[in-house]
Order: C-alpha cells, then structure tokens, then sequence
C-alpha cells in the first residue's frame, strides 16, 4: 500500500509541465547571500553580461534564468535548491556552483535528474567524474597549480619552495598540483604551512613569518579568492619577504581583478599563473572589460569567476542552438564535448573526455602602469587541460 | 511559653555542630560554633544584622562548606555530604528570601518537593499527574497550610505573603527531621504574618525547628530555647526566661556597646 | 479518566489540571496531519519538506535541554554531526548500511558525546557554559576536518550507499517520498517520547531545575545527575536527527558540525517558544519558510526580512511565536469571561 | 640574536592581533557585565563603523585619524537611537529574547549592508606613513602593527583613567560589581547603561576601522568575528576591563604562536585552550564570584 503510494506520488511529481519550444529555463544555483555573496555576484553579472551583448546569438529562442540562493557551502540547501529547480521549475539546464562541496552534494541528483548541468566556478579537480552530465567552464585547481610549478622551476629558476595554502581541497589541490610538477622540475618544497579554514581569520602574518624564515627561493600561495588574497599580499609587503629575497608566486586567486587596485604598489612583482585577468590582451576580452564597465560602473571589473559565468553562459546559448530549443541532456553533451569558444581568456574547448575545460595558462607579473597596478603578460602555455585527470591522481582516478 | 521539651536532656542532640567556622576573605562570618539541636525542639536564633545567621544555617543546610569544624546529624559526621544529601538525611530549609518555582503553580511547586522525598522524580515514562500518590500528599498539605485554593495558580501570580506560605509549604513537603526556618514572616506585611506563624507554631511536635527571626514577640512566644549570635560567634544561649532577663543581651539588643 | 479515592483534595480543579495535562489536546494532530497534507498536495516540495522535518526534529531535541532545563548551549550541532558522521562513516566503509539500526547507533555515539561531554561542562552555567559548549563543537569540527580520511574533510563523504528501508523503499535523490515519510516516522516516535518525558515527574523536576537552580538542590534533587542524564537523552535525539539528515541526503560534511547549524536551530527555537513541545514546530515552519520562499523571490535581499520578523517577534512577543500566541488567547479569554483565566502551569 | 629577533617579532603580531581583539571586544565586556545583556549585535556595530571610516576616507577625502574619528561618533550615535528604540525595552526580558533581537538586528545590517554597497570586501587605504616597515633597534616589523598596538595602549589608557578616575567610570565599576547595591544608591542604571553602549560601540567601530587591515571589512564581518569577541569576553571575564585587556593579548599571542609553529593543529588549540582555562576558571581570568 505504502509502496503504492510513494510510487503514486513519484509520477505526479514526474510528470512535466509542458515546455514551450521557444523558451529555455536554465537553473541557476549561486551563493546569493552570505560569504560567497561576492562570488555570486561576479558570476551571476558574467551570465547576464553574456546575454545582453549577444542577444541576437540567442533568437529565436528564450533564455530564462531561475535564479536560487544556496546560502553556503553546506551542500543541504544546494541539494535543495537543485532538486526543486529540476522539479518544480522543470528546468532544461543547471548553472552555477560557486563552492565545491556544493557540487559534490548535488551530484547524486543531478545525476538522477538528467540534465546538463554548468559548473561555473567550483574548482575541485574530481567533480567532474561525480556525475556524467557535469561540465566545467571555469577551471580546475591543477590548471593553475601544475602549470605554475613547472613554470618557477623552469622560468623563474627556482630551487626551493614553500607553499602555504588555506586548508581546504581546493587548497589542497593547489599544493599538490604545484609540488607535483615543481619537484618534477627539479625543485624541492621545503615547507607546507596550512594556513587554516576557508573561514579563519585573513591575518597571515604568523605563517609568512614561518615562511620567511625558511628562506626559499619561492613562495607559492594559494588562498580563496576574496578578502584572504588583500591580506596575503599587503602582509607579503609589510613584513619585507620581497627585500628578503622571496618571490610570492601563485594561481591568480591572489592577484583577483577586483581586488588588485586595493592593493595597490603592494603587489607590484607578483607572478601568477592563471587563465584570465582583466589585462589580457586580446579583441574579446578588450570588448569584454569594456562592455563590464559600461554595464557595472567604471571602478567595477570583471575577474575569472565573471569569465566563469560568461563561457558558461556561452556553452549554454551553443547547446540551445545547436539543439534548437529542444534540450535533451544526452544530446546537450554531445553538443559540447569538443565545443571550442572565443572566450575572453583566449580559446577554449570542453574536453570531449573529460567535459572539463581546456584553455591557456598565462603568467602574469604585476607591474605599475599609469598609475594603476596592471598585470604584465610575461609567459603563456597553450591549450591545458586538468593534469589531475589527465594522469589519473588521487580521486581523479576513474573508478 | 511552652512548656520545656525533652531540651533538658543532654544525651543525644539531633544535630550538632564543632567549633564550626566559616571565613570570606578576611571577614569570620561564622567563629568557632558550638551548637546543639535537641529532637522535637523550638530553637530560636537572633542577634543584630550580620551576626552570622543566615551563614550558620547556610552551614547547616550544606549550601556552603564550613572552613574548619563539623557538622553531626544524629551523631554521624555530615560535615562532607552535600546540600541534596542532607535533605535525604532530614534536614530541611526555608530562605530568607524566597527561592520559588515561580513560573510553577503552587501545585507543582510542592509536587517537585513530595516527589523527591517519595522517590518519584526520576520515573521518565509516566505522566507526573498519574503520580496520585504524590498529588494527593501535595494537595493535603497545601489544606493543611490553607493554600488549597492557589492550588493552580502560578506562584508569580500570588501576593507575597501567599508566596511565603508556599515557601513553607515545599520544606514541609521534605517531610523533615530538623526545620531550619530563615525569617519566615520576612517581608509579609503585618496583616498577613499571622497566617505564616500560625503554621509554624502548629507544625508536628516531632520536628526540630530552628528559626531565625528579629520579632521577638513570636520569638519569645514559640521559642523554647534562644541562642543569640554576634559577629559570628554565639553571644548565649539559654532558656527565653534566661535569655530575657540577660543584661548583656540587652545591651545589645539595645545598640549599646556592650561591656562598655 | 482518574478514578479520585474517596479523601477530597483530589477533587480539586488544580488537581485534575495535573493529573490530566498530559492528555492529549483537541489541536495536537494538526500537525501530523499537516506533514501528511504537504505529501499528497506538494510532492515538489519534499526535498524542503524533509529538510524542514529533519530541522523541527533537532529543534525539539534542543527544546528538551533549553526549554526544559534551562540549558542554554551554542554547541548542539556537535551531537549533530557525530550522528551524522555515525551514519555517514559506516556506510562509506560499508560496514552499516541498514537505516533504521543506523540511526540507532547514530543515537548512541550522540549520546556518548554527550555523557562525556555533559559530566566536564555541566558543572557551569549562563555565558562560561555557552562559549564551552561551542567550544567544544569547534573542536570537534577541527578533529573531523584533521581526520580527513575517515571523514573527507572538508569535501566531507557523498553518495552514501544507504540499504533501502525496510529492505524495500528506496531512497530516490530526485523525488525523496521515502525520505519524506521516513523522517516524519521518526519524527513522531522521537516526539512521543520527548512528549511523555516532558510529562513525567523527570520532566518535572527539569522545569524545576530550570525555575530555580538552587532550589532544587534544597528539595534532595541530584541536580548535576539529571542534568547530564536530559543532555544526554538530548543529544541522542539530536543524533538521531543528524544520522538521518545523512541518509536522507546521502551525504555528510563538515558542516553538520558548524556554528551556523547550531545557532540557526537555537534562533529557530527561541522564534517559535522555547519549552512548549510544538515551539520546534512552530519555529522551524516559520524560519525555513520565510527564508525559504523569501529567497527564491528575492535570493539577495531576504534576510532583512528575516532580520526583521526576529527583531519583531523578540520586541513584542515573550517568549516567541508561541508565547506570543498565549498572550493573546488568554487576553480574548479574560475578555470573553470577564473573569481571571485559570493560571495556566509554564512550560506547557 | 636570532632568537631574540624571533621573540620580539612573534610578541609584536601577536600583541597586534591582541589590541584589535581588545579594542573591539571592551564595549562588549561591560554592556554584558552591567546588565547582562547578551548583545550578539556587537560585532554589526564594528563593522558599521569601519564602512563609515573606508566611506569617508573614499569618498570624503578624510583622513585616516579624522576618518576614525567620525566613524566613532556615527557609529556611537546609531548605537544610541538602537538602544533607545530597541534594546531598552528589553533590558529585563529573558536572555534568550535578547539573542533573538541582537541575531535579528544582525540580519538587518548584514542585508542593508549588502544591499546599499554591495557583497564585497571594502578594502582600506592607509596612509604610506603606516605601510611598510619600521626600525626598531633589535627588529625589522610591521609599521601598523607597531601603530595598532600603540592605538590599542592608548585606548587602554584611556579607558583605565575614565574607569579609576572620574566619577562615571566609579559608577560602572559599582554597577556591574553589584547592580542592585548600585540602583539602591541612587545611580541611573539605565542612563549608565546608555553611555556605555554608546561608548562601548564608538569602540568597536574604532576596531573595526584599525583591524579592517587584518580582519578585513565586509558584510559577513558581525557573524565571522562574533566567536572571537566572545571568547576574549569569556576568558577576560565579564565586564573586567583590565580582563578584556589580558584576554585579548593572551589570546592574539598565543594564537599567533601556535599558527606560526604549528600551523597543522589549525584553530583548535584555541578552542581547547579556551576550555581548559574556563573549566579552571568559569568567571574567566579576572571575573568575580558567581553571581
């Protein structure tokens, strides 16, 4: 009986609301409060940016977007959130994830759901294999992280290394990409400082001190993007590191666009590898920036969680045309495994095998120009994909 | 006066204590206490402001610990055991101010006394009301104290005068061997004190009751024995007769330095 | 009905009010009977639905320690989270899949973090007692973040292989109406017997102990023995609503243990009335649904609207929605009868 | 040498970390001890403060020491018109109450905040005089930790001679040893009350304003501090000063010390520590007797 009735109500709910051909939902799950508010933000102006300056890309169809706070990183309220914009809204497309864990605990169900779904910024290397319809148009921790270990052993001749990196997996990742391919490279980490929560208090004076006195050659940070990357660069400057001889390197967390101008002079010499920052030199992203400042204001800039949103939103649009309004999941990967984007950050492809992201690594100098701290092009590494998966590390290993 | 109780017999005292003392800081609140009880005695302890009282029978009690001396319950050492302890061994008290269940009704109140002292309390799987045994001693006591009306009443709700009964009424409800009752009629206008001292004067033969008061009318009419304390220590004791007729203690009483 | 023996005092109106407080009230399958409403009219909403029964689950479990006893603690996530990652480590290793045996040990690590942590920290009270109980729970959550392996740290342990109920209601991640009635049936057992404990002479003597602490002691009660025996009982309930949050969704992590979790569900308390049984209820609908559907018509902005229903409800209610609630009933009831209501006992 | 080197650098951050810790967390300590009222708001009234200071110094061209002075006074004032509106009337209501009216009034400002200038961290500007490094004979360090922990000894300072000397600070002094006793000579607890609020939020914001260096300054701020102040005030003990002042340097070295030697154990040696020291002492450090 009791079996009757549950299974009753798994058709009701089942049954789907009529779809018009014209109109495509696409469901967005972001941070919209609390500490990724920022985050939510970016990414979500990045999607309506996209939008608005392609309008004509998206005719004859509609694209709307239902858009649901997650609240944190506690993967509840994301598993929330998704499953009633697949039931409730019936929804043709997820979008979204800020924050990894979310990712991680809505895998189950978007797998059950069946539905592309757009990871725009979660950078924990494995999600991708949790659930078949995930595709990753942001970045994976290994991309910035392998690549930048190999460059400071070879570009910047560096022999030893300390890395301290806020202790959680996609800091984690960090390190592990980056002594991965360091030592590789012939260089040695001498010193690995977690440097506490995603939460903890952004005062990193004791662990730079811990650092500094190691003496090495390089410093490789990886922090949250936010508050946390202000605070390592002006505690870099404040406790003289630079005329100590180390260099402070890491993924572009630490040299975030909007957070760069804060900084200021303080920055100045920083090395980051990163797929974008808002001085990349090329046509769209010139069109980009500028159509984000006309948009948000003059002091506002785009940053890689924008760019995030952006391609995600770019992908979407392919998949809509490509499928002409009628989306099916299956039919939606096919659409982007091997899909290739004049992306802001250059090219960019989907790994058909991966349905990670496959894009440019740029390494970046900050320098002083017209009186603002601008990021310096200084090395560039074509077409990279996320070493994690490309050899089979850890949990990346298929199962 | 009523007549003397078996007080004139020195054998066994109910409780006693020795050379019992208490310190806060540097202040003595209690010095070198010797103290009897006897069974079934009216005992009366008075002495001016901040003699010590309330601290010899927060001692008593076990809600404080003594700095040195004993505390003797029937002739066992009790000097150790805790204030919950001691209300299973017999002793009982009330507070000069009162410490209520106030957001309770008077019911429940008296209810929380009776079903510790029956054992009830720590039953988890019956309703408290199914405990008619408990309800129904509650309810008798509270005839007995004339509160039977307030029954259901939030003790919050009464005036204070009621709320000194009730007061009594959970002490009474420990069912003790010893009475240490602490101004009882304290704050309660005159017009109502009779009431609360017309419980205690008809309280159970079998109990010893310690009272401490500053009316000496109901001191000197309830009391067979009165011992009188300064500065935390005793000044005397003696027999109402005794205690009256001594001119130290008046002196006292009379805010002359005495011995002057 | 009570059978009164022939002696009087029984017969009186405060007499019968004691000894039949515990029957039951015309209004009390309101809400069951709501819960089973939102299944046959809402199937969409189960996911919050379950998500919403979980939380009013883990609010009466703190009912029992705060309204009650008067324990006032920041750190109940902690009995959260060791249920969950009871439930969520045995069915990652495969060692415990079943549900319902899960949940009952779920129940009795809970409870043994509490005992433990109950004996040490009960001996103080007010604001100490406060910043040790979250404390303690921060701790916990470090312990679980450092013992990355059995708990995946922060990424915490997902697609929990969890037995179907009963061996045959599978847990559907996508329309969760196993989950849905299972966690109401549990729900409806826990709350039978927070309810008959509430009631009992135990019950009694913990609104004692709450009333008036010192009090207590002076009536023979062994005032630090019941307390750590209701933290106990507490935190195993609170287990029970973390075991089951994990196999609802599959999924532990680290925030079963965090500070948010534990001050939300003591927000989530005090807004519906702390110390009546259905302020859980009341509180948890209230909070989840305001924030919930205030969110999803304005996903940045809706907290001022919670702020404000908190800030609204603390100035003109005493003691939350419930006790808001009292206030106004009894206020038409003087009205109507034009005469003093009965006092009514606190605590119901 | 070298050693020595490491000592001082390590007390200098340390101690840093420590004034900010105290300079937010003093006002909390005595509007808890005076009347008991659990202000979880605290923490929305530093960061108030320290979006006046970043707003006026962007916006209004004012400088650092003007800025922190407007940024008390504004921040004083709104606490004020709060405490009149809102907390009065609940000064003798249920603990729990007040919680619900201090995490409800946090909402407001976090939603307000968010709203008005947006989710983002505020980053604030220093004047170059306090960037870089300094000399100080036996060490190299910071420029503004030197100045935040010469800020935080002033404020200390400032408060010890209100608290011994002058006739209101006596009246505090009385009022959270004994509020009763206080009332029954005649002082106006409320209006004391008022003035401590003000006083106490003027502060905060003074905190929030110095320690947006380290701490940041974003909407979040009142929730991801409030553990932390509420520590210092549980350890320092209630409504102590002087134990506020302890606390927070005890605190802000020692976590500095452990961060820097092991930084593996993350934030739990605080935490732990935290407990030892309020299960030897549950008054705190410098509290009174059980009340």
């Amino acid at each position: 009986m009791l079996n009757r009735i549950i299974a009753i109500a798994t058709v009701l709910a089942a049954t789907t609301t009529w779809a018009h051909a014209q109109e495509v939902k696409v469901g967005v799950n972001l941070p919209y409060t609390g500490i990724g508010a920022e985050f939510a933000q970016l990414v979500d102006r990045g999607m309506d940016l996209y939008l608005k300056l392609n309008a004509d890309k998206v005719k004859p169809y509609k694209i709307t977007l239902v858009k649901r706070d997650v609240k944190d990183p506690g993967g509840a309220n994301a598993k929330i959130a998704v499953q009633e914009l697949l039931t409730q809204e019936n929804v043709d497309i997820l979008a979204g994830w800020i924050y990894s864990p979310n990712a991680i605990a809505s895998a189950p169900i978007v797998t059950a759901g069946k539905k592309l779904a757009v990871i725009m910024n979660a950078g924990t290397a494995h999600i991708t294999t949790m659930s078949p319809y995930y595709v990753r148009t942001s970045f994976s921790m290994w991309h910035a992280g392998y690549a930048m270990g190999e460059a400071a052993a070879k570009q910047l001749n560096a022999k030893t290394a300390v890395v301290g990196y806020t202790d959680f997996p996609p800091g984690k990742d960090s390190l592990a990409a980056f002594k991965r391919s360091f030592e590789a490279g012939g260089g040695k980490v001498v010193d690995e400082i977690p440097m506490g929560g995603a939460g903890a208090v952004p005062d990193f004076t004791p662990f730079f001190q811990r650092a500094k006195d190691r003496k090495p050659d390089v410093f490789f940070v990886f922090v949250p993007a936010g508050d946390h990357a202000a605070a390592v660069v002006k505690t870099y400057a404040a406790l003289g590191m630079r005329e100590a001889g180390i260099k402070l390197i890491g993924p572009g967390d630490i040299t975030q666009d909007t957070k760069l101008q804060a900084m200021g002079p303080a920055a100045v010499g920083l090395i980051t590898m990163h797929h974008y920052h808002a001085d990349l030199d090329n046509p769209e992203n010139k069109r980009f920036v500028e159509a984000w400042k006309k948009e948000y204001g003059a002091t506002s800039t785009p940053d890689f969680m924008a760019v995030g949103g952006y391609d995600g939103m770019a992908a979407i649009v392919h998949v809509v045309q490509t499928l002409k309004g009628k989306i099916d999941a299956d039919k939606a990967l096919e659409a982007l495994k091997g899909w290739k984007f004049n992306s802001p950050r250059g090219p960019i492809m989907i790994d058909p095998v991966t349905r990670d992201i496959v894009m440019n690594e740029y390494l970046s100098e900050a320098v002083m120009k017209d009186g603002r701290v601008f990021q310096k092009t200084i090395g560039k590494i074509d077409a990279v994909k996320d070493a994690c998966k490309e050899q089979k590390i850890g949990p990346c290993a298929p199962k | 006066m009523p007549p003397g109780g078996p007080g004139d017999a020195p054998a066994a005292p109910l409780l006693e204590t020795r050379r019992l003392c208490r310190n806060f800081g540097a202040l003595a609140a209690a010095r070198d206490i010797d103290f009897r009880l006897e069974a079934g005695a009216r005992h009366a302890l008075i002495g001016p402001n901040g003699a010590g009282k309330t601290t010899f029978v927060n001692l008593l009690s076990g809600l404080i610990r003594p700095s040195a001396g004993q505390v003797l319950l029937k002739g066992n050492d009790v000097t150790r055991v805790v204030e919950a302890e001691r209300v299973k061994l017999g002793i009982a008290r009330t507070f000069q101010i009162n410490r209520l269940f106030r957001g309770l009704t008077v019911l429940e109140n008296v209810y929380l006394a009776v079903a510790e002292r029956l054992g009830a309390a720590p039953s988890m799987l019956r309703p408290a009301g199914r405990r008619l045994d408990v309800v129904l001693e509650s309810m008798r006591l509270l005839e007995t104290l004339k509160l039977a009306d307030d029954a259901g009443h939030r003790v919050s709700e009464l005036p204070y005068g009621r709320q000194r009964l009730v007061e009594l009424a959970i002490t009474l409800g420990l069912t003790p061997d010893v009475l240490l009752l602490d101004e009882p009629a304290a704050g309660v206008p005159s017009a109502e004190s009779h009431v609360i001292l017309d419980a205690v004067a008809s309280l159970p033969r079998d109990i010893a009751v310690l009272i401490i008061d500053h009316d000496m009318d109901l001191v000197f009419r309830f009391a067979d024995r009165i011992t009188v304390m300064v500065g935390g220590a005793i000044f005397a004791t003696g027999s109402p007769r005794e205690i009256g007729a001594n001119p130290d203690v008046r002196a006292v009483y009379l805010g002359q330095a005495h011995r002057g | 009905m009570i059978s009164p023996p022939p002696s009087g005092p029984l017969d009186r109106p405060a007499a019968h009010a004691l000894a039949g407080r515990h029957w039951l009230r015309a209004w009390e399958p309101i809400p069951w009977i709501l819960a089973l409403g939102l299944f046959v009219l809402f199937p969409k909403h189960l996911a919050f639905g379950t998500e919403l029964l979980v939380t009013i689950l883990f609010a009466l479990s703190l009912d029992l320690v705060l309204g009650y006893a008067g324990i006032v603690t920041l750190g109940h996530a902690a009995f959260f989270g060791a249920g969950a990652y009871t439930v969520g480590i045995l069915a990652k290793r495969g060692l415990w899949t079943e549900p319902i045996t899960g949940l009952i040990l779920a129940a009795a690590v809970a409870a043994a973090v509490g005992l433990g942590s109950g004996v040490v920290l009960l001996r103080t009270r007010g604001l100490t007692l406060l910043m040790l109980t979250l404390c303690t729970m921060a701790l916990l959550e470090e312990a679980a973040n450092l013992a990355h392996d059995y708990t995946g740290g922060f990424d915490g342990l997902d697609s929990l292989p969890i037995a179907p109920l009963l061996g045959r209601f599978e847990f559907n991640p996508l329309y969760p109406t196993t989950q849905y009635l299972y966690v109401l049936a549990v729900l409806f057992v826990c709350f039978l017997f927070v309810r008959t404990l509430v009631y009992s002479p135990f019950g009694q003597s913990l609104t004692g102990i709450r009333e008036n602490i010192l009090r207590m002691r002076a009536v023979g009660a062994p005032v630090r023995q019941r307390l750590v025996l209701c933290y106990t009982l507490s935190a195993a309930i609170a287990g029970v609503a973390g075991g089951i949050w994990a196999q609802a969704n599959a999924y532990v992590n680290l925030g079963t243990l965090a500070l948010d979790r534990a001050a939300t569900v003591l927000i989530i308390l005090v807004l519906g009335g702390f110390g009546r049984l259905y302020g859980a209820f009341i509180g948890a609908v209230a909070y989840m649904a305001l924030s919930h559907f205030l969110s999803k018509v304005y996903p940045t902005g809706w907290q001022l609207g919670l702020g404000l229903l908190l800030v609204v409800i603390a100035l003109f209610a005493n003691n939350g929605i419930l006790g808001l609630v009292e206030t106004c009933s009894r206020a038409l009831r003087r009205r109507g009868a034009g005469a003093p209501a009965p006092g009514a006992s606190a605590g119901q | 040498m070298i050693w020595g080197v490491d000592v001082a650098s390590m007390l200098l951050g340390g101690v840093a970390a420590g004034m900010v810790l105290f300079i937010v967390s003093v006002g909390l300590s005595v509007t808890m001890g005076l009347m008991g009222f659990v202000n979880l708001a605290h923490g929305g009234f530093a960061m108030l403060g320290g979006y006046a200071i970043v707003q006026a110094m962007k916006h209004w061209g004012l400088g650092f020491v003007p800025a922190l002075v407007f940024g008390f006074v504004v921040t004083a004032l709104v606490s004020v018109v709060l405490e009149r509106l809102l907390y009065s009337r609940l000064y003798r209501a249920n603990e729990l109450d007040q919680v619900l009216l201090t995490i409800g009034l946090v909402f407001v400002m976090i939603a307000s905040v968010t709203l008005l200038l947006g989710p983002e961290n505020q980053p604030i500007r220093l004047p170059a005089a306090l960037q870089g490094q300094i000399d100080l004979g036996i060490v190299r360090y910071r420029t503004y930790s030197v100045v935040l922990i010469a800020a935080g000894l002033l404020i200390a300072a400032a408060l010890w001679l209100v608290f011994e000397r002058t006739q209101i600070g006596a009246q505090i002094r009385a009022a959270v040893d004994n509020r009763r006793m206080a009332e029954s000579l005649g002082i106006n607890i409320d209006r004391l009350f008022t003035i401590t609020f003000a006083a106490g939020s003027g502060l905060a914001a003074l905190g929030g304003g110095l320690g947006a260096e380290f701490l940041g300054l974003d909407p979040q701020y009142p929730l991801k501090y409030l553990v932390y102040f509420l520590i210092v005030v549980a350890v320092g003990g209630l409504g102590r000063v002087t134990g506020v002042f302890w606390a927070a340097l005890l605190i802000g070295v020692l976590d500095f010390v452990l961060k820097k030697y092991l930084p593996q154990g993350g934030t739990a040696f605080i935490y732990a520590f935290t407990i030892l020291l309020l299960l030897w002492r549950p008054q705190g450090l410098f509290g009174g007797a059980a009340r």
